[in-house]
């Protein structure tokens, strides 16, 4: 039996206390270096890279279309989203534009992933506060919605519905219905989760006041999406450097200036509110035509070459989602690199949670609104 | 003024500066005060012969779009960390997966890998046969080796 | 006539030591019983219950309705290897669960049944001063969890047992100057206050609705002795993993998941015997304890309900409710059951 | 852009019993659980799992094998009288990597590759690659 390590003395009390990678509250393999003076969080160190599959160098090594999929399993809860955000950049670099109707199904497709991807968001920060239900009421609404991928595509989370110039299936009548029923009965279930938090006194203590980030802060650390929005700035890469069709469709950003947890809970769900807007106006103007561009149809698919660099940004659930493409001239791209939005607000963590207590701390983190899939890539 | 080498536009219509690596923090500074004030990202590339190391820039009032370039020969580049917090990650990041030493970085570890991962991943010359293992000491911290004998 | 004296006249043949002694056997022996398979019925309930608010469909596959489900599990945890950490202090490791386990035991002893149909009075121990021997019982099963928590050397579980402590010191003054009025308002009626039996006979009206503050204050110092959501920070899941039982498996932690519910189902019953009135009602010679389960199955379904539907409540906070609010309220409420007691002779 | 506005105050206690209240009606509710050996859900016409492989139209090009982005399929020498596959070559799928990405079935020249909404492909766990001629099997024959 080898002896027992002594814990190593920090001075002045504090204790070091390592939260994860495996635990309940960080939202997969997130690991936090503390330093704790009884209940207080003196120090944070994020350490993540636990999750991490290089998913740069494998799309490098692949054909354009091939590199999907792995754009799927980064933000696997919303996953259309990051689709949409590898297909804008590959698109343009390729020289291979959708056809119209196209756009339109990638906007709905992606405001759907987004509510999605907002829902299991909204379940799992009651259980980070200690709500054990409303999780429940958040993932039946969203098995609605994946249910309508499943009718769609074919696969319930990770799609690989796009592709290069188009999408895999062609929308029907069916699927026009589900989603319109979908967008139907939602706000009165969004309402019953929205009111089971917030009229909740503990939850409403809890966050309010809790983990002010201030714009210039946010700014700084490259903070985007509905974090730096709660910090009362409007800014929404959808407004400012429309994609597909968004600028043909009618939608608000919501901003709040109060810049704390309950800022970014109201923002979050006022944006489920604006994603369900969106799609009730993109589905009564989706035009008639292709659903794919012939020019990246079967075994053209893999001789598709591209050269140059493009850079394309989209609003991702969690923020800015870039994706920089540099094509040498093959049927592979030379160099991916992917700006995921969840590693930058993580980054912001050391500063958020300074000074606050162990349950703030975790309540703050789950208002970053992490997926490893993305961070770690 | 800062000397500009080249400026182009990419297939995106986003303006490309070049600039050499001596002046590059003078002309981030320039920039930051034009009011670009969000990096939002930095990208090593390898181009085998030389490291290119590419940042995006934009500024959230005025909505605009600026991506600076910058070549280097020995895998050395100054550090944005004075300017911008959110270069701190995105340097380490880049130093973890393409060996890019940013000087003047504070904290300049890896990010994702072991401290002790032999080679940087991202590079056009990294050897993917070479299969590498992660374990874990006893304070926690991970530890690559070459051997899958003593993993648990 | 209580269960006890109808035991010993069963034994009668064996001489009168020899006949107590085996009646006193059976009598705890059945208690254990009664205690563990109403400790079942709890966990059965409350998995249900959960499950149903979650519109979801809960245990349903061993037995019918998954009723054997929880024997099933007990039985896992007992075949289950019970880790235990190399740094840990051996001694009051092992001693934690059992202490818990014992003061839930001990209290659920004390405890007036009342009566049934044939049986008779089913109140196992009867004293004069039997709400203080209750109140005593019930402060040993904090000792266990700071035990558990200071001696499995683990940083999550000091934490944890550190809380714990916090969160008991600042609820269990308003608690119990909530119980002094009563006794105050029982004294007035009895010569024997302090004994439960004749604290339950004097509430002709039940003490819940003049004292409706001490009910309050009461039913949450409850919820927080069983660590219960909103007040289960010392054992918070998505803090400190699980407080002062992380290092702990097997059995061990089942009595850590057994004491928890059992010292719902037991607070539940305190309430109800304290201010709601216990067995009294209608025909309650021959149906008082079906009224006492009833009262506090209600009251357990509504800890239950907070438990499903409020995030926790953070431990600065806690201690703040305790000190700031718990107790002016208890105290208002002391003042209420003396104007009561003496002013209109209630 | 609009300014979302926090929730109104309520007064203390009520809200959160307001809460309670709501929460604990769910429990009328029916439960949207399927029990899922017992009861089966309607799958959706488009849901696919299972790749399906006809020996007949395979001409043996590869290409699924190119485009496949987890290098699950492999071709395989295979002693068959095909005149179309003149070098007798035909596709295996390994199960335990495949993400059923449907890019094979979208490139095959000639649709012989093909996804059926097949799912309950349970194998153990050294034997998730199919041969191609388990993959032109039904399921129900495949030996295990």
């Amino acid at each position: 039996m080898t002896e027992i390590t002594k814990s190593k003395d920090l001075g002045n009390g504090w204790v070091e206390l390592n939260i994860g990678p495996q635990h309940p509250s960080t939202h997969g393999v997130l690991r936090l270096k503390v330093k704790l003076d009884g209940e207080i969080i003196r120090e944070v160190e994020p350490v993540i890279g636990y999750l991490h599959r290089n998913a740069e160098k494998i799309c490098e090594l692949d054909y354009y279309c091939d590199s999907l999929i792995y754009f799927d399993r980064m933000d696997y809860v919303g996953a259309m989203n990051m689709e949409v955000g590898y297909l804008e950049a590959a698109e343009k670099l390729l020289g291979i534009p959708p056809p119209e109707r196209v756009k339109w199904i990638r906007v709905i497709m992606a405001e759907l992933s987004r509510i999605a991807a907002h829902l299991v968001w909204a379940g799992a920060f009651g259980l980070d506060l200690g709500m054990l239900t409303p999780f429940f009421y958040c993932f039946i609404e969203r098995e609605k919605i994946l249910r309508v991928f499943t009718e769609t595509c074919g696969s319930r989370q990770e799609t690989n519905y796009m592709s290069i110039g188009g999408v895999y299936q062609d929308f029907n009548d069916k699927i026009v219905y589900d989603i319109e029923e979908f967008i139907e009965q939602f706000p009165a279930k969004l309402e019953v989760i929205f009111n089971a938090y917030v009229k909740n006194d503990i939850f409403i203590s809890r966050n309010k006041g809790i983990g002010i980030l201030e714009p210039e802060v946010a700014i700084s650390y490259g903070v985007t999406g509905p974090m730096l929005r709660a910090s009362g700035i409007d800014y929404d890469v959808r407004k400012a450097e429309p994609y597909l069709v968004y600028d043909k469709v009618n939608f608000d950003i919501p901003v709040s200036y109060k810049k704390d947890n309950l800022a970014r809970f109201l923002v979050r769900f006022e944006e489920m509110r604006q994603s369900i807007k969106i799609i009730g106006q993109a589905i009564k103007k989706i035009p008639d035509g292709p659903y794919f561009n012939p020019k990246a149809k079967k075994s053209l698919m893999i001789r598709l070459r591209g050269e140059g660099e493009t850079y394309a940004r989209t609003e991702s659930p969690k923020g800015e989602f870039g994706v920089y493409l540099v094509g040498d001239g093959g049927v592979k791209p030379y160099r991916v690199r992917v700006r995921s939005p969840s590693f930058k607000n993580l980054s912001v963590l050391p500063v958020l949670a300074k000074d606050v207590m162990i349950a703030d701390m975790v309540a703050i983190s789950g208002t970053i609104d992490l997926v490893f899939g993305e961070v770690d890539r | 003024m800062v000397e500009i080498l080249e400026e182009s536009r990419g297939k995106d219509g986003r303006r490309i500066l070049k600039v050499a690596r001596e002046n590059l923090v003078a002309l981030m500074a320039n920039l930051k005060d034009q009011g670009f004030d969000h990096l939002s990202l930095i990208t090593g590339v390898d181009r085998k012969d030389r490291l290119e190391v590419v940042y995006h820039i934009h500024s959230l009032k005025k909505n605009e779009y600026i991506v600076v370039k910058t070549e280097t020969l020995d895998e050395r580049v100054p550090s944005l960390t004075s300017l911008y917090d959110s270069a701190n990650w995105d340097e380490r990041e880049q130093y973890d997966l393409m060996g890019i030493i940013f000087e003047g970085h504070p904290n300049l570890k890896r990010m994702f890998l072991p401290e002790n991962w032999a080679g940087h991943p991202l590079r056009k010359n990294y050897d993917l046969l070479k299969v590498q293992y992660i374990n874990m000491d006893e304070n926690g911290e991970d530890y690559a080796t070459f051997d899958s004998g003593d993993g648990w | 006539m209580s269960i006890l004296l109808r035991l010993q006249s069963l034994f009668s043949i064996f001489g009168h030591y020899l006949s107590f002694i085996l009646a006193y056997l059976l009598e705890t022996v059945f208690m254990i019983v009664f205690v563990m398979v109403s400790l079942v019925a709890v966990i059965y309930l409350f998995r249900k219950y959960m499950a149903r608010v979650q519109l979801r469909i809960g245990p349903n596959r061993v037995g019918k309705f998954g009723l054997l489900q929880l024997i099933a599990d007990s039985l896992k945890l007992v075949g289950k290897e019970s880790v235990l950490p190399r740094g840990r202090d051996d001694m009051p490791f092992r001693m934690a669960p059992v202490i818990i386990f014992l003061g839930l035991i001990m209290s659920f002893a004390i405890i007036p049944y009342g009566s049934l149909y044939w049986v008779g009075s089913l109140t196992i121990t009867d004293s004069d001063v039997s709400v203080l021997l209750l109140f005593a019982a019930l402060a040993i099963m904090p000792i266990g969890e700071l035990l558990a928590g200071i001696s499995s050397r683990n940083k999550y579980a000091v934490v944890g047992a550190l809380r714990g402590v916090a969160k008991d010191i600042s609820f269990e003054i308003p608690m119990m100057i909530s119980v002094l009025a009563l006794v105050m308002m029982a004294s007035a009626r009895t010569s024997t206050p302090l004994n439960l039996t004749s604290l339950v006979s004097v509430q002709f009206i039940p003490y819940g609705i003049p004292q409706i503050i001490g009910l309050g204050v009461f039913f949450i110092a409850m919820v927080a002795r069983a660590s219960y959501s909103p007040f289960d920070m010392g054992e918070s899941d998505s803090e400190l993993v699980a407080g002062h039982s992380t290092e702990y498996s097997g059995m061990r932690f089942g009595m850590f998941y057994m004491g928890m519910f059992g010292s719902i189902f037991l607070g539940s019953m305190i309430v109800s015997i304290l201010y709601l009135g216990a067995y009294n009602g209608p025909f309650s010679g021959d149906l008082g304890f079906i009224y006492l389960l009833i009262k506090s199955l209600i009251l357990v379904i509504l800890a239950f309900t907070i438990w499903l539907s409020v995030p926790r409540i953070r431990i600065d906070k806690f201690v703040n409710l305790g000190w700031k609010y718990l107790l002016p309220a208890s105290v208002i409420n002391l003042v209420i059951a003396g104007i009561l007691t003496l002013g209109l002779g209630l | 852009m609009i300014e979302v506005k926090e929730p109104k105050k309520e007064i203390p206690l009520i809200g959160t019993i307001k809460v309670i209240f709501s929460i604990g009606k769910h429990i009328f509710q029916k439960p949207v659980t399927v029990q899922y050996p017992e009861e089966r859900p309607a799958l959706p016409d488009r849901f696919r799992f299972r790749i399906f492989l006809s020996l007949d139209d395979c001409v043996g090009c590869t290409l699924c094998e190119q485009v496949c982005p987890n290098k699950s399929i492999a071709m395989q020498k295979v002693e068959r009288e095909n005149p179309r596959n003149k070098r007798k070559i035909y596709p295996d799928v390994n199960f335990g990597t495949c993400t059923v990405c449907r890019n094979c079935e979208e490139i095959c020249p000639t649709d012989a590759i093909y996804l059926t909404n097949v799912f309950e492909t349970s194998r153990t766990r050294n034997s998730f690659t199919y041969s191609p001629e388990e993959l032109s099997m039904p399921e129900e024959e495949v030996v295990k």
